[in-house]
């Protein structure tokens, strides 16, 4: 407000302060100069790791022997993973920021604080690697590696598009959901080997909220797995293509539900909000994580938000049509990693809006309401399935007029989201009101 | 030479996990040593063509029944331990049983040789569900008769029987 | 350092429903001082069997920077910005009762403008009291997006009284005999500006926050608290009209013209579960918030032209003899027990906090709750621990 | 090419290791993990033979219930010792000498 005095600006006097001047103005920006620098360096290097995968493993891989052709693949899923991991968490802070009226990082990399989480990870690196007297330490040392690396290993069967994965397994998505499920054990592991109280209940929570939310999670896609009759995630991608309405959600009305509860499964095994109780901050000051500092405490990020983007891009793969584009043109990774985007963002969206369940209510929702539902689901995906086919014609007219309106309601729901998101944009000052524009400095 | 060089691999932490769990007096770490050998046996599935059984094995095992036992242990364990490690009378009764057994099977599998020296062809899913549901259909639906057992029991044993909720307390609410 | 400690009633824990066969381990959890939610360094030694409360019990005295002795020690207008201190989050309101308790004993009138100006001031105080504890209370639940909003708001209330007095926490704004300065020129324009900015914006927390299926369903039939209870536990403010009791020491015992105003006494109804139920303390504070917009026009309408100070010395002498003053605080009924024995500094000077009081009642409520229920409790309590400890 | 004998041997060897952690250990947990030792064993038995043609897909499909066994097993044994243990505050299965619950 204009009539809040300014203090006047104070002149130094003498040498000395003149040189701590000097130092405080350009000192930072020097460092964060040749930091920039080498965050640089580093993203170039990925990227550029990732468009050779991307360009050279591909075209030439029937010349290069497997072992080259696989290397190659494994470290460019490396490199997306991190980059999945490193923007998802850029992202998060960013997508918080603009839902509470704020900017999130605006500061590091001059552009919106692109490389904050760079320069955060830079900062956990440099930490103090904490363990405590009384902890577990083998199992407190192992516990972040085997919450990352299944997350990981789940990648190694996940396609991106028909040939844009490591290897083709009969059971990829069994694998897929396998790997996920081993993640809990690192948590249950972390929790335990801290030797705190806190981090124990967080263990517990996970471990129960997990081996309950997963039956759901997987009843809600065998679901879909009736409908193709296969649990290859190719076979699975590649019987919806053919534009928006062949997407398998819109099949039939099990499996337009079946997305959903999927996707509150989903929430609850990568621990996400409203069912972040392991790590409940309010409540158990940081869950099975609370003792964990530096590198080992940001494995435990990446691998929640690597495993973010693996069960997005399951649901993606399975309701969403996976790599190909809902309006018939060729298909692409590029479509498949757009839609699991969005999905990430979904989570993001649910996470800053809602507040947290308890455990008993989580427990509740899963065994009484999730866990009768899905199994209907399920067994009203098989007789669907068992009904529609040409012998009954009757039944494949009415199906496929089902399909019509469900893509209908599917084209209505998104293009409500686009126009709450375009009303949003043009009356954001209305909304959020000014403040945070207000006190920008120099604003 | 890759695969026999896998398979050593998997059978040295299979074995070692063993013997870990056996010299272990620490029950947490005795449960992560089972995962350990449980997770290499699913290793040796993927090596054998099993890629199904490899996964149910991983989903299955590791997911869920290891996750439930490492929940068991950290539920039941406190500081006056059982005892987890034998005497020394008892360690040279077990070294007797186990050489006598060894002893018995070793030969026994030596004298094996398998009708058809050929591998069977890597078979997919749809054969196993196939097999389950054709040949194996009864005994399918026995193991799910019987897991259905094993809920209802599992729960009527576990269920809470301190009366938890105070008058004031709201019905939604039980104990955990 | 001395640990109080409060014993919760021996019949409410259920140490015989308890079959004899059936033995289970509890676990003792020290919950604070350093802990998100206990909001300051209040600690809780919590009993639990699995994730269900047996027992909690509170010890305070982390924050104890014994102000009822420094005011011994020094003048009444000196003690002022150790007021501030107290419930940091509602300065003008302790000000303003320490003001009060000095100016009923030494007699001193204070000239209308002061004390429409005063009530202003209280009731922004008010509203960005209550919006630091529904914010926190949302994070408490998990909820993180409406503290940012309220802190949004709040920071307008701050800019306000930067604008009055030149401080942004601990104001010592009001003072004995009226308030320290003048407002600002443009000051009541903007004042109107973020009243009106305020207003709708507490219909979008209630849509983000109050009526939240999952909000109601933490909060709602958690920790009730009966009228009786209340009562006996000496609650005060929000706790005890979130138990259906109307009871306003602004209706009660009118001070500072507060008989000139119109506003409703906000209680709680019960209308997500039981009466006295966590939401219902919650949503009394979101319900005066309205309140507090509507006192605040009504002073800027009525403020008169006059001076804001009466004529009272530098150095405050008060005649000998005790008061007892109570004003109501966004917490609660502060207190202020005053004695004089003629010289220029109290005798003694005894503070009745609200949190003090209002975190009585927590080992009454915690027993059989889940872990989670002890942050909805704390936070519906809605305790500052400088007021606790003092 | 590995043939169906190290397969063999292995399970014998988990097979000999799970009896010695039953024998050895009084935790009722510990002797459930020998358990699935065994069980183990046997399913990779069971796994072995069916890749060295014998039997075509019925070891695997044998090994698939015995995981699904292993599975109810561990659950109702789990139930089991958590009740045991809310009974006579232990786990040591030397304790439960009583014959009422």
């Amino acid at each position: 407000m204009m009539y809040i005095p300014q203090r006047p600006p104070v002149e130094y006097k003498g040498l000395s302060l003149k040189i701590v001047r000097l130092a405080t103005r350009w000192g930072p920006t020097g460092i964060s100069l040749a930091l920039r620098f080498a965050w640089g360096i580093f993203f170039a290097a990925v990227v550029a790791l990732v468009l050779f995968v991307w360009l050279v493993g591909r075209f030439i891989n029937p010349l290069l022997p497997w072992f080259i052709r696989d290397f190659v693949v494994v470290v460019g899923l490396l490199g997306f993973v991190c980059i999945v991991a490193i923007i998802g968490i850029w992202g998060e802070r960013k997508v918080s920021g603009r839902i509470q009226s704020r900017l999130g990082p605006m500061r590091t990399g001059h552009w919106h604080g692109w490389a904050q989480s760079l320069a955060d990870g830079l900062k956990f690196v440099q930490k103090e690697d904490l363990i405590p007297r009384d902890a577990d330490q083998p199992l407190f040392r192992l516990a972040p590696y085997v919450a990352l690396v299944p997350a990981f290993c789940a990648y190694l069967a996940l396609p991106f598009g028909v040939g844009w994965v490591f290897r083709d397994a009969d059971v990829s998505l069994l694998f897929v959901l396998a790997m996920l499920a081993i993640e809990v054990l690192g948590v249950i592991m972390a929790g335990w080997a801290s030797n705190s109280k806190w981090s124990l209940y967080g263990a517990m929570r996970e471990g129960c909220q997990l081996v309950s939310y997963e039956i759901p999670m997987g009843l809600s896609l065998l679901a879909a797995v009736v409908a193709t009759g296969s649990v290859n995630l190719i076979t699975l991608g590649e019987a919806q293509s053919g534009g928006w309405f062949a997407w398998l959600i819109f099949q039939n009305p099990f499996l337009f539900l079946a997305f959903f509860t999927y996707y509150v499964a989903s929430l609850a095994s990568c621990k996400r909000s409203p069912f972040d109780l392991p790590e409940g901050e309010s409540e158990l000051v940081a869950g099975f994580h609370t003792e964990y500092s530096g590198f080992r405490f940001v494995m435990f990020f990446f691998a929640e938000y690597v495993a973010m983007f693996a069960v997005s891009a399951l649901a993606t793969i399975i309701f969403l049509g996976g790599w190909h584009s809902p309006i018939g043109g060729p298909s692409s990774p590029l479509w498949f990693v757009l839609k699991s985007t969005f999905l990430v963002w979904v989570q993001m969206w649910i996470r800053w809006t809602l507040p947290r369940i308890r455990i008993d209510q989580v427990m509740h929702a899963c065994v009484k309401y999730l866990l009768p539902f899905t199994l209907l689901l399920f067994l009203g995906s098989s007789l669907w399935q068992l009904y529609d086919n040409p012998a009954h014609p009757a039944f494949k007219g009415f199906a496929n007029l089902l399909r019509g309106v469900l893509g209908v309601l599917g084209l209505v729901l998104l293009g409500l989201y686009f126009f709450g998101a375009g009303y949003g944009y043009y009356n954001r000052n209305r909304l959020v009101g000014q403040m945070a524009r207000r006190h920008l400095p120099g604003a | 030479m890759l695969e026999t060089a896998v398979f050593f691999l998997f059978a040295t932490v299979a074995v070692t996990a063993g013997l870990a769990i056996l010299l272990s007096t620490h029950i947490v770490r005795m449960a992560y040593w089972l995962i350990a050998m449980l997770i290499s046996v699913a290793g040796l599935y993927f090596l054998m063509g099993a890629y199904f059984l490899g996964v149910i094995q991983v989903l299955v095992y590791v997911g869920g029944v290891a996750v439930l036992l490492v929940f068991g242990v950290m539920l039941t364990s406190r500081q006056q331990a059982p005892k987890l490690r034998p005497g020394p009378g008892e360690a040279l009764w077990l070294t007797i049983v186990a050489a006598v057994l060894l002893a018995g099977l070793i030969p026994s599998i030596l004298r094996v040789r398998p009708e058809q020296s050929a591998l069977v062809a890597e078979n997919s899913v749809a054969d196993i569900g196939h097999s389950l549901l054709g040949e194996f259909l009864g005994p399918f639906e026995l193991a799910s008769v019987l897991l259905l057992v094993a809920l209802l029991g599992a729960a009527y044993l576990a269920r809470p029987k301190i009366p938890v909720l105070g008058a004031q307390q709201k019905k939604g609410t039980t104990a955990l | 350092m001395k640990e109080i400690e409060l014993q919760s009633q021996p019949d409410l824990l259920h140490d015989g429903e308890v079959p004899s066969d059936v033995r289970t381990e509890e676990l003792v959890l020290n919950m604070g001082p350093q802990h998100p939610s206990t909001h300051g360094v209040l600690r809780v030694i919590l009993q639990t069997d699995g994730e269900l409360v047996l027992k909690a019990t509170p010890y305070i005295g982390y924050l104890h920077r014994s102000a009822e002795k420094i005011a011994e020690k020094v003048t009444y207008r000196q003690f002022t910005p150790y007021t501030d201190r107290l419930d940091y989050l509602a300065a003008m309101n302790n000000n303003l009762g320490f003001a009060l308790a000095v100016e009923k004993l030494g007699g001193i009138e204070v000239p209308p403008r002061a004390d429409y100006l005063r009530v202003i001031f209280a009731e922004l105080n008010r509203i960005a009291s209550h919006l630091m504890a529904t914010g926190s209370y949302g994070l408490d639940m998990g909820a993180f997006t409406p503290l940012i909003y309220c802190f949004r708001e709040r920071e307008w209330i701050m800019d306000l009284f930067e604008a009055a007095c030149g401080a942004r926490l601990t104001y010592s704004y009001i003072t004995i005999g009226g308030v320290r300065e003048d407002l600002p020129e443009g000051w009541i324009q903007k004042c109107r500006e973020f009243l009106d900015y305020f207003e709708p914006k507490i219909a979008e927390y209630n849509n983000l926050l109050s009526y939240n299926h999952i909000f109601i369903n933490r909060t709602g039939n958690v920790g009730i608290c009966p009228a009786e209870l209340a009562v006996a536990y000496g609650l005060t403010g929000p706790c005890l009209r979130g138990s259906g009791l109307a009871w306003d020491l602004r209706k009660a015992t009118p001070y500072c013209r507060y008989n000139e105003f119109e506003f409703d006494i906000s209680v709680g109804r019960g209308q997500n579960g039981t009466l006295g139920d966590c939401w219902d303390r919650y949503f009394v504070r979101i319900l005066e918030m309205v309140q507090s917009v509507r006192i605040v026009r009504q002073a800027l309408d009525k403020l008169t032209d006059g001076p804001v100070q009466a004529k009272v010395p530098r150095i405050v002498k008060l005649p000998a003899g005790e008061v007892y003053y109570e004003v109501e605080n966004p917490r609660g009924q502060l207190g202020f027990h005053l004695v004089s024995d003629g010289g220029t500094s109290p005798y003694r000077l005894k503070i009745r906090g609200p949190s003090f009081c209002n975190l009585s009642v927590l080992p009454v409520l915690a027993p059989n709750c889940l872990l989670a229920d002890i942050s909805a409790l704390l936070g519906s309590i809605d305790i500052v621990m400088g007021e606790v400890d003092r | 090419m590995m043939g169906l004998t190290p397969y063999l041997i292995l399970s014998a060897i988990l097979l000999v290791l799970g009896i010695a952690i039953i024998i050895s250990k009084r935790n009722a947990i510990a002797m459930l993990i020998g358990v699935e030792f065994i069980l183990n064993a046997a399913a990779l038995n069971l796994v072995a033979f069916s890749r060295h043609g014998v039997g075509a897909l019925s070891g695997q499909t044998a090994a698939l219930f015995v995981i699904v066994l292993a599975a109810a097993e561990a659950v109702v044994a789990l139930a089991i010792f958590l009740n045991f243990y809310h009974t006579i505050a232990t786990v040591d299965i030397d304790q439960g000498d009583q014959l009422k619950g």
